[in-house]
């Protein structure tokens, strides 16, 4: 009989209209790291919220070294030494790394905040774990790895034993991932222990020890690693089979369809410029991944690209027409199709049904209006014959609100609207976040499709996977600058990890570099 | 009663039992509203010296005869909603596009004074000087709308540097406009005696029933409500308001011009203000006197925007409503001071604010009644008042800039 | 002589929200004039005259609040007051001229008390029915006092401040200059040598900027300053009393208890006049005696209508008398010195200098 | 120089209720809670203290012997009842979450006429202006200083217009800096305005800092209310005529920073006191215009707003403010 640090037995949590855990039991060796294993919405998150105090369990019970404790709130279960890294960084950006780290455990005298010891504290913190952080810069200032090693700082100065990690990889490098890899293991040694939440089964097989996999709020079972492989872990997590897309090569070098020439697109954060002198060309009949940390000026490319942010210069040609100045519905007019990275913020309004959101693209036209009159009908038609091509899934169909509806079928919905503008351009940013295996399956066929109809797609990514998975050219962005062109078929994961991380410049684009210097 | 204003598509139930739930939340609102009233008569006499516990009710019950008196304290019931429809068709529009404009008194000021200059400098018929009215309300509520879209300012507070210095300028005007005001030094000469083709028409029946506060300012008000209406659910142009006030990002990445799209807005909103004004002022009853505070009516077009959850049928009722209440005042008299009736509308309000909470605590009692329509948590489809968890700040954000 | 009469000093309306159901209704009504029943002027002054009387002979009264500033909303207001059992209707103001002209044929056995003005229909041809009355005010002459007292008295920069340039203050304004000016000629003092600054505030009760506006007047040589418009003398004596040596002159009824610093009231009798209407009303049966009915007094130094507070606390003038103004008070009767009413032009003065747009 | 003096004094006095309500506003909306309601809430505290001084108190022999200590004792009541009124709007933007410029909006307008109606109810059935006490300046004499010895612009600089609640807001002022970024409850309450969900999960309770926001806003809003009272002379009507809007732009203006906060108030101010100025100086022109005063009056509001439109790029106010708080929301 070992002795479990955590148990958590039968836990259930209902929000309104899904059971997000159903009689789920976990538990956590002391020393142990042990993953939790499930598809989007599968309840992982859930079921270490509640762990974590922020979600009351419906049912179940929750103990400590054997006996049962009532996590009412995040302070109860920080007495019970317990710490989360949460999937969607907890941080406030406008405070310093050090504010972020004290804050709700500050040092006081008299009310009035005493830094100093605290700032030595977190300095040996961070050496012992080298976990490297600037203690005084803003969070809005610093990266996403940096923002997480800040995250693990908060949990070990509140000198917690027990460590949750939801989906701390999804938003790093290889390297990046190498190093907390290590880290990770470091805090073990150190004593702790740690609940792992992943999809990435390569990631849980190299660091946990045990899994406990998740589907659909139903707990499948718990597996020691060095017992199972990476197909059996897949099959528990989705129930079936999943087979790896084959797509056909196509050696189309169609006309150009997308020229970008000396591309600056100024940065909202910083003085510098986000995206700085970017030459590239997309091809009918290719996929063309932009690879790269987030933060490098993907985003800002886009955005100059699709005209949601001025240029401060360069040239953007689609099909032989400049359209470096056109507005954005020119653009979309002339045949550029975008699917935003933030589905929520651009791709949809989600107080719209969702026949109103598959028009927004379209309402303008003749046919969907006449004489600036709506005509519903027609919305109706469109939505209905979308829905059903690409099988939107949603509570009341063409009329449900967008904002009831599950991130995948959200997704959907945006692609089919897309698509359905049948443009010679698709760009695509980051399509497949946060969706489960099933639906990246799905896009990552539409998208091959697409190229097979010998459209031009631009598909920006941060998962390496669908980076080789599926593009035919791969170009690599650092620091607002394109640094390295690849064949997929020829690099490999660690490769494009130099170049992410800045650590490699292809020689052709050191050229440019001098060239602009002189 | 609100699915006869049921939205566009046919059927959408879910959409049309919100609106029950909002209906039946205003009506809940409005009642708890008067019961507190009520109970703040009371409290007023036992804070009184020789207290008698019959005169509250009997406030009461004059309060609500009164209107249905006579003649004039009836047509005063629509004489009152007529301007309050178009103040609070104003701010309500501006809602729909997230927009709060708090400054409809300035727009309402504006269209009054020049309504008045039209009437009386320029011998304009009364619908033309209306139109002029529309015209000046539109030009004084299109600046905070221009702040709003090059410089991103928050139309809150350009609309409250606006409403005074709009109030300012309208009385220099009024001082080196001597001919405006050629009887009394201080308010604008009776149009009956400068221009009466200038005053509302009435056909006749103010004479019929002797009295002043019949015309056709509320027809012209329901009118202007309707094609609102239709504006904001039937046309391109409503669409893009809406999907501006719902997500302004992505109704940018639509191809949407936002700007060109808040401007309008505002600027259609003040023209409804402005409206508003040269009504009242046009009336016949009422002469623009110099004011050295802001008129309470364009402020008094939000609670009749929000009572209705600014859909523009709705507002007509809610108008007709509080106009209602506003005219009973009167009957409070003798009995209570006017201000009465001010307490009775802000405690409705007051409750009117978290009507949409009342709208959500009403669904879980139907659906414990086994009425489920399965739905993770939206409110009714009211952007006015509805809460703002996870939604683009766009709606009704109060602060300097948009981040 | 005519000159210790004149109004109760002012007091907060002793009013209380009457307890009687109105089942036995409310006797005596008034109407507000816009503002409210506590605006320190038309309407404060004429309601306390109603409760003075109501209280003494225990009379049922209340006030009524017209709904905006239009005849309309006067005349609603009005028969609100005669549903709720009114027999007589004070009107406080010359806004309500077109409101009585039309009332007064449409309710004949109701009776209407006109303050500062006559019934006409909007084109000034006066018509006074049998159940009105109306009564005016010389304010030209309570003005001329007060001009002529401040300069007797040895000011030479004086200050007139008015509500709104409305009738009855302007007849205040044009009668403060004039008794400036005729005080100059009777000092024998040369052109210029008395300077006025003249000027409307806009409001009729205490105003910010009106305040600092005086602390500048104060600051930059007035002496005194005659503060004509219901509350706004606040923001006047506030001024004065931060200043070093400026003093004020009150308005309507004697202000001498508001502050040391207002050394007279021009004051005319409004609350008197109101309270003596009512007793010769229900004395003659709640009725007008025939020397009222459709008739206008006009209340002015002949009739002890208008005059400056002569009691001995009240008397703050340290060079000018008493005799000194028993004197002029004679001269205004019997038409020695003449003032004129008319408010259509500025007066003319000889040496006075008065800036209008202070 | 008496005239500048006069100047410098009213632009003071004038900018206490502005810098007062403002940071009012800056303290809840660093909780996250939009505080539309200024207004409302400065009516609120303006009523009770000036019925609080009013009925007896400043007639009762302590009232003769230490007004400055009932002035005291009126600033705490003024504070409380705003305090507790501005609970409203807590109770209906934190509890039940409802759009919290609609509940402000709403206090908005309930306050005048509630003030209205209660000062009906304590003085007397039409009467609403209430007549502050004299005395209530802390002139020359009130420090043992001999007036007159004082060369008159000091005098009046200093003396002509200095009550208690300056002294007191300059306290409140520097107070509130040191509270919003030297201490933890400052730390905490910044957090739960730009990232409720990230204070949460720290174990910080983002409801009761909002309530805490909030209560401290309608304290300072109450005690503006009171200095807006003061300042506004003798006699009061209960209403401040804007100042609480006012205080919200100064607020903006401020960019949410205490002696930002300061500056705007100041600034504001002293255009408001130059428009009197220059229509009663006529040191500036008329433009042949008859009542050109209405023209200078319009300054301080455009000004702002331009200035407004030239630094709107730099603000930044607290992230999650207006959104109310749901801790489901990831
Ligand atoms: N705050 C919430 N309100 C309503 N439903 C929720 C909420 N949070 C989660 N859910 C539901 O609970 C289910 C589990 O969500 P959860 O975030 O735990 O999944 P997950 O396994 O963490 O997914 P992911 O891999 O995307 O993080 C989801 O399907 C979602 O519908
Ligand atoms: N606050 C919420 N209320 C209701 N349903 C929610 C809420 N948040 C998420 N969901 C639902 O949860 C499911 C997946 O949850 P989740 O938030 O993981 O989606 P996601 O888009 O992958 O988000 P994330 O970026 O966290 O992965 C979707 O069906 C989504 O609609
Ligand atoms: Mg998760
Ligand atoms: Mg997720």
């Amino acid at each position: 009989m070992d002795n479990y640090i955590i148990e958590m037995n039968n836990i259930r949590k209902e929000f309104p209209g899904v059971v997000a855990n159903d009689d789920v039991t976990l538990k956590l060796k002391k020393g142990e790291i042990h993953a939790l294993l499930g598809e989007n919405g599968a309840g992982k998150s859930t079921l270490m919220s509640i762990l974590f105090g922020l979600y009351i369990p419906d049912k179940g019970e929750i103990r400590k070294n054997g006996e049962v404790v009532n996590i009412k709130n995040p302070n109860d279960a920080n007495d019970l030494g317990i710490g989360m890294v949460h999937q969607h960084f907890k941080l406030v950006e406008v405070f310093t790394v050090l504010e972020n780290i004290i804050l709700g455990a500050e040092p006081t005298k008299f009310g009035f905040l005493t830094t100093k010891e605290t700032r030595k504290k977190v300095i040996d913190l961070s050496e012992k774990f080298n976990l490297k952080v600037d203690i005084d810069a803003k969070i809005e200032d610093i990266s996403v790895g940096m923002q997480q090693r800040v995250e693990i700082l908060k949990m070990l100065y509140r000198e917690n034993e027990i460590l949750i990690f939801d989906e701390p990889t999804a938003v790093l490098t290889p390297q990046e991932i190498d190093e907390l890899m290590k880290i990770m293991k470091n805090l073990i040694k150190e004593g702790k222990s740690i609940l792992f939440i992943s999809h990435k089964l390569n990631e849980i097989m190299s660091v946990s020890d045990r899994v406990t996999v998740l589907r659909k709020g139903k707990g499948i079972g718990t597996v020691n690693v060095k017992d199972t492989n990476i197909n059996q872990l897949s099959e528990m997590m989705v129930g079936r089979k999943i087979k790896g897309i084959e797509k056909e090569k196509n050696a189309s070098t169609g006309e150009i369809i997308l020229k970008v020439e000396d591309l600056v697109v100024p940065s909202k954060l910083h003085k510098n410029n986000a995206v700085n002198n970017v030459s590239f060309e997309v091809k009918a009949g290719e996929i063309l991944c932009i690879a790269g940390i987030e933060g490098n000026g993907q985003s800002e490319l886009v955005y100059g690209l699709t005209g949601l942010e001025k240029i401060s210069s360069g040239k953007v040609t689609l099909l032989e027409k400049d359209i470096t100045h056109k507005s954005i519905r020119e653009r979309n007019l002339s045949g550029i199709s975008h699917i935003p990275e933030d589905r929520h913020k651009y791709g949809l309004v989600l107080d719209y049904k969702l026949e109103d959101n598959l028009a927004l693209k379209k309402y303008f036209q003749e046919g969907f209006q006449n004489h600036g009159f709506i005509n519903e009908d027609m919305f109706r038609k469109h939505s209905e014959r979308l829905i059903k091509a690409y099988d939107i899934r949603s509570g009341r169909g063409s009329t449900t609100l967008a904002r009831s509806m599950s991130g995948g079928n959200q997704q959907k919905a945006i692609i089919a609207r897309e698509i359905d503008c049948d443009s010679k351009l698709l760009i695509a940013v980051q399509p497949t976040r946060g969706l489960d295996v099933g639906a990246i399956e799905n896009i990552h066929r539409t998208l091959i499709a697409e190229r097979n109809k010998n459209k031009a797609v631009l598909l920006v990514s941060l998962e390496l996977d669908e980076v080789l998975d599926i593009s035919d050219r791969i170009l690599v962005m650092y620091n607002g600058k394109i640094v390295a062109e690849l064949n997929p078929d020829e690099t490999s994961y660690q490769e494009i990890g130099l170049f992410m991380i800045g650590a490699k410049i292809q020689d052709k684009f050191k050229e440019a570099e001098v060239e602009e210097s002189v | 009663m609100f699915k006869i204003f049921g939205s566009s598509s046919a059927v959408n139930k879910k959409k049309q039992k919100d609106k029950e739930y909002a209906f039946l939340a205003s009506v809940i609102s409005i009642l708890v509203g008067l019961l507190i009233a009520i109970l703040l008569l009371f409290l007023l006499e036992f804070a009184k010296a020789e207290s008698d516990y019959s005169k509250p009710l009997i406030g009461m019950r004059n309060y609500f005869t009164y209107s249905f008196t006579s003649a004039t304290t009836f047509s005063k019931i629509f004489y009152n909603a007529a301007p309050l429809m178009l103040t609070g068709l104003a701010v309500g529009f501006a809602f729909k596009a997230g927009l709060f404009n708090i400054g409809a008194t300035g727009q309402y000021t504006f269209g009054a004074f020049f309504a008045l200059i039209a009437a009386i400098l320029w011998q304009f018929p009364w619908w033309a000087a209306l139109l002029v009215s529309i015209v000046a309300g539109a030009f004084w509520g299109v600046i905070p709308g221009i702040f709003k879209a090059f410089f991103n300012i928050n139309e809150v507070i350009t609309s409250i540097m606006l409403n005074w210095a709009g109030l300012y300028l309208v009385n220099l005007l009024f001082y080196n406009l001597p001919k405006i005001h050629t009887v009394l030094p201080n308010r604008t000469d009776n149009l009956a005696f400068t221009n009466p083709k200038a005053i509302l028409p009435d056909f006749g029946l103010n004479q019929i029933f002797n009295t002043s506060f019949i015309n056709i300012g509320i027809i012209i008000a329901i009118i202007v409500a309707v094609i609102i209406y239709i504006v904001l659910e039937k046309t391109v142009f409503g669409f893009e308001i809406k999907s501006c006030g719902l997500n302004k990002n992505a109704s940018i990445y639509a191809g949407i011009k936002a700007k060109r799209t808040i401007i309008l807005t505002m600027l259609i909103s003040g023209g409804l203000a402005g409206l508003g004004g040269g009504i009242v002022y046009l009336a016949g009853t009422v002469q623009y006197t110099i004011e050295s505070s802001l008129l309470s009516m364009g402020f008094s077009g939000i609670p009749v925007a929000l009572l209705a959850y600014s859909h523009p049928l709705a507002i007509i009722a809610t108008s007709v409503f509080i106009g209602f209440l506003e005219s009973s005042g009167s009957g409070l008299q003798g009995l209570y001071s006017y201000e009465m009736t001010g307490v009775i509308l802000s405690v409705i309000i007051y409750f009117s604010a978290f009507a949409l909470i009342v709208s959500h605590f009403i669904k879980k009692v139907l659906k414990r009644k086994g009425q489920s329509d399965g739905d993770q948590g939206d409110g009714p489809v009211i952007e006015a008042v509805k809460p703002e968890t996870d939604k683009p700040k766009e709606q009704l954000e109060t602060k300097g800039v948009v981040g | 002589n005519g000159t210790t009469t004149v109004a109760p000093t002012t007091q907060a309306p002793t009013t209380q929200a009457p307890t009687t159901t109105p089942a036995t209704g409310f006797e005596i009504a008034l109407v507000t004039d816009v503002g409210n029943i506590d605006d320190k002027s038309f309407n404060e002054g004429s309601w306390n005259g109603v409760v003075q009387y109501a209280t003494e002979f225990n009379k049922t009264y209340a006030y009524y609040r017209p709904t905006e500033d239009s005849k309309a909303a006067r005349i609603e207001a009005m028969e609100a007051a005669i549903n709720n059992g009114a027999k007589i209707v004070v009107c406080p103001g010359y806004l309500f001229e077109e409101a009585i002209f039309q009332m007064q044929t449409q309710y004949p056995n109701v009776y209407f008390l006109l303050l500062d003005g006559q019934p006409h229909s909007g084109d000034y041809n006066i018509v006074t029915a049998q159940n009105t009355h109306n009564v005016l005010y010389q304010e030209e002459q309570a003005g001329f006092f007060a001009g002529y007292a401040a300069v007797m008295e040895g000011y030479r920069d004086l200050g007139f401040v008015g509500g709104m340039a409305v009738p009855a203050v302007v007849r205040y304004g044009y009668g403060f200059v004039q008794g400036a000016d005729y005080a100059a000629a009777e000092l024998g003092l040369s052109a210029g040598a008395v300077n006025i600054k003249y000027h409307y505030a806009d409001v009729f009760w205490p105003d910010t900027d009106l305040e600092t506006k005086m602390d500048i007047w104060y600051a930059t040589g007035t002496e005194v300053v005659f503060a004509c418009g219901g509350g706004l003398y606040i923001s006047v004596v506030a001024a004065a009393e931060r200043s070093s040596n400026g003093v004020v002159i009150g308005v309507d009824v004697d202000q001498k208890a508001e502050s040391d610093l207002i050394i007279t009231s021009a004051m005319k009798a409004l609350t008197l006049s109101v309270y003596e209407a009512l007793i010769e009303f229900f004395d003659a049966g709640k009725t007008w005696p025939e020397a009222l009915a459709g008739e206008t007094s006009l209340l002015g130094a002949e009739n002890d209508g208008v005059g400056l507070p002569t009691n001995t606390e009240a008397w703050r003038f340290e060079n000018f008398t008493i005799a000194q103004y028993e004197a002029i008070y004679q001269d205004v009767i019997d038409g020695t010195a003449v003032v004129s009413a008319a408010i259509d032009v500025a007066p003319t003065v000889t040496l006075v200098t008065v800036n209008y747009d202070a | 120089m008496d005239i500048f003096s006069i100047l410098v004094s009213k632009t003071i006095v004038y900018a206490i209720p502005l810098l007062l309500g403002a940071l009012a506003g800056m303290y809840s909306e660093r909780s996250g809670i939009i505080n539309i309601a200024l207004e409302g809430i400065m009516i609120f505290g303006s009523l009770f203290s000036a019925l609080f001084l009013t009925r007896g108190i400043m007639t009762s022999t302590l009232g003769q012997t230490h007004p400055q200590f009932v002035i005291f004792l009126a600033i705490i009541v003024a504070g409380v009842s705003g305090g507790l009124f501005s609970l409203l709007l807590g109770f209906a933007a934190i509890k039940l979450k409802a759009n919290q410029v609609i509940s402000g909006t709403a206090l908005n307008i309930f306050a005048p006429s509630f003030a209205i109606l209660l000062a009906y109810a304590m003085i007397s059935q039409g009467i609403s202006s209430i007549r502050l006490p004299r005395g209530i300046v802390m002139n020359a004499a009130f420090f043992g200083i001999d007036a007159s010895t004082l060369p008159s612009w000091l005098n009046i600089m200093v003396f002509s217009n200095l009550y208690l609640t300056t002294p007191i807001s300059i306290l409140i002022l520097i107070i509130s800096f040191f509270v919003l970024y030297k201490t933890k409850f400052g730390l905490r309450l910044r957090s739960c305005g730009e990232h409720p969900q990230a204070a949460d999960s720290v174990g910080i309770n983002v409801v009761r800092m909002r309530y805490i926001g909030v209560l401290i806003s309608g304290i300072l809003a109450g005690i503006g209310g009171f200095a807006f009272a003061m300042a506004n002379g003798s006699n009061h009507e209960p209403d401040v005529l804007g100042y609480g809007f006012l205080a919200l732009a100064v607020m903006i203006f401020g960019n949410w920073k205490p002696f930002k906060i300061l500056v705007g108030a100041l600034f504001f101010s002293l255009f408001k006191t130059i428009a009197v100025f220059a229509a009663t100086l006529q040191f500036l022109p008329t433009f042949g215009l008859t009542k050109v005063d209405n023209l200078y009056k319009t300054l301080p509001y455009i000004i702002t707003l331009i200035v407004l439109a030239f630094t709107s790029k730099k603000s930044r106010a607290p992230k999650a403010e207006g959104i109310p708080y749901d801790p489901g929301q990831r």
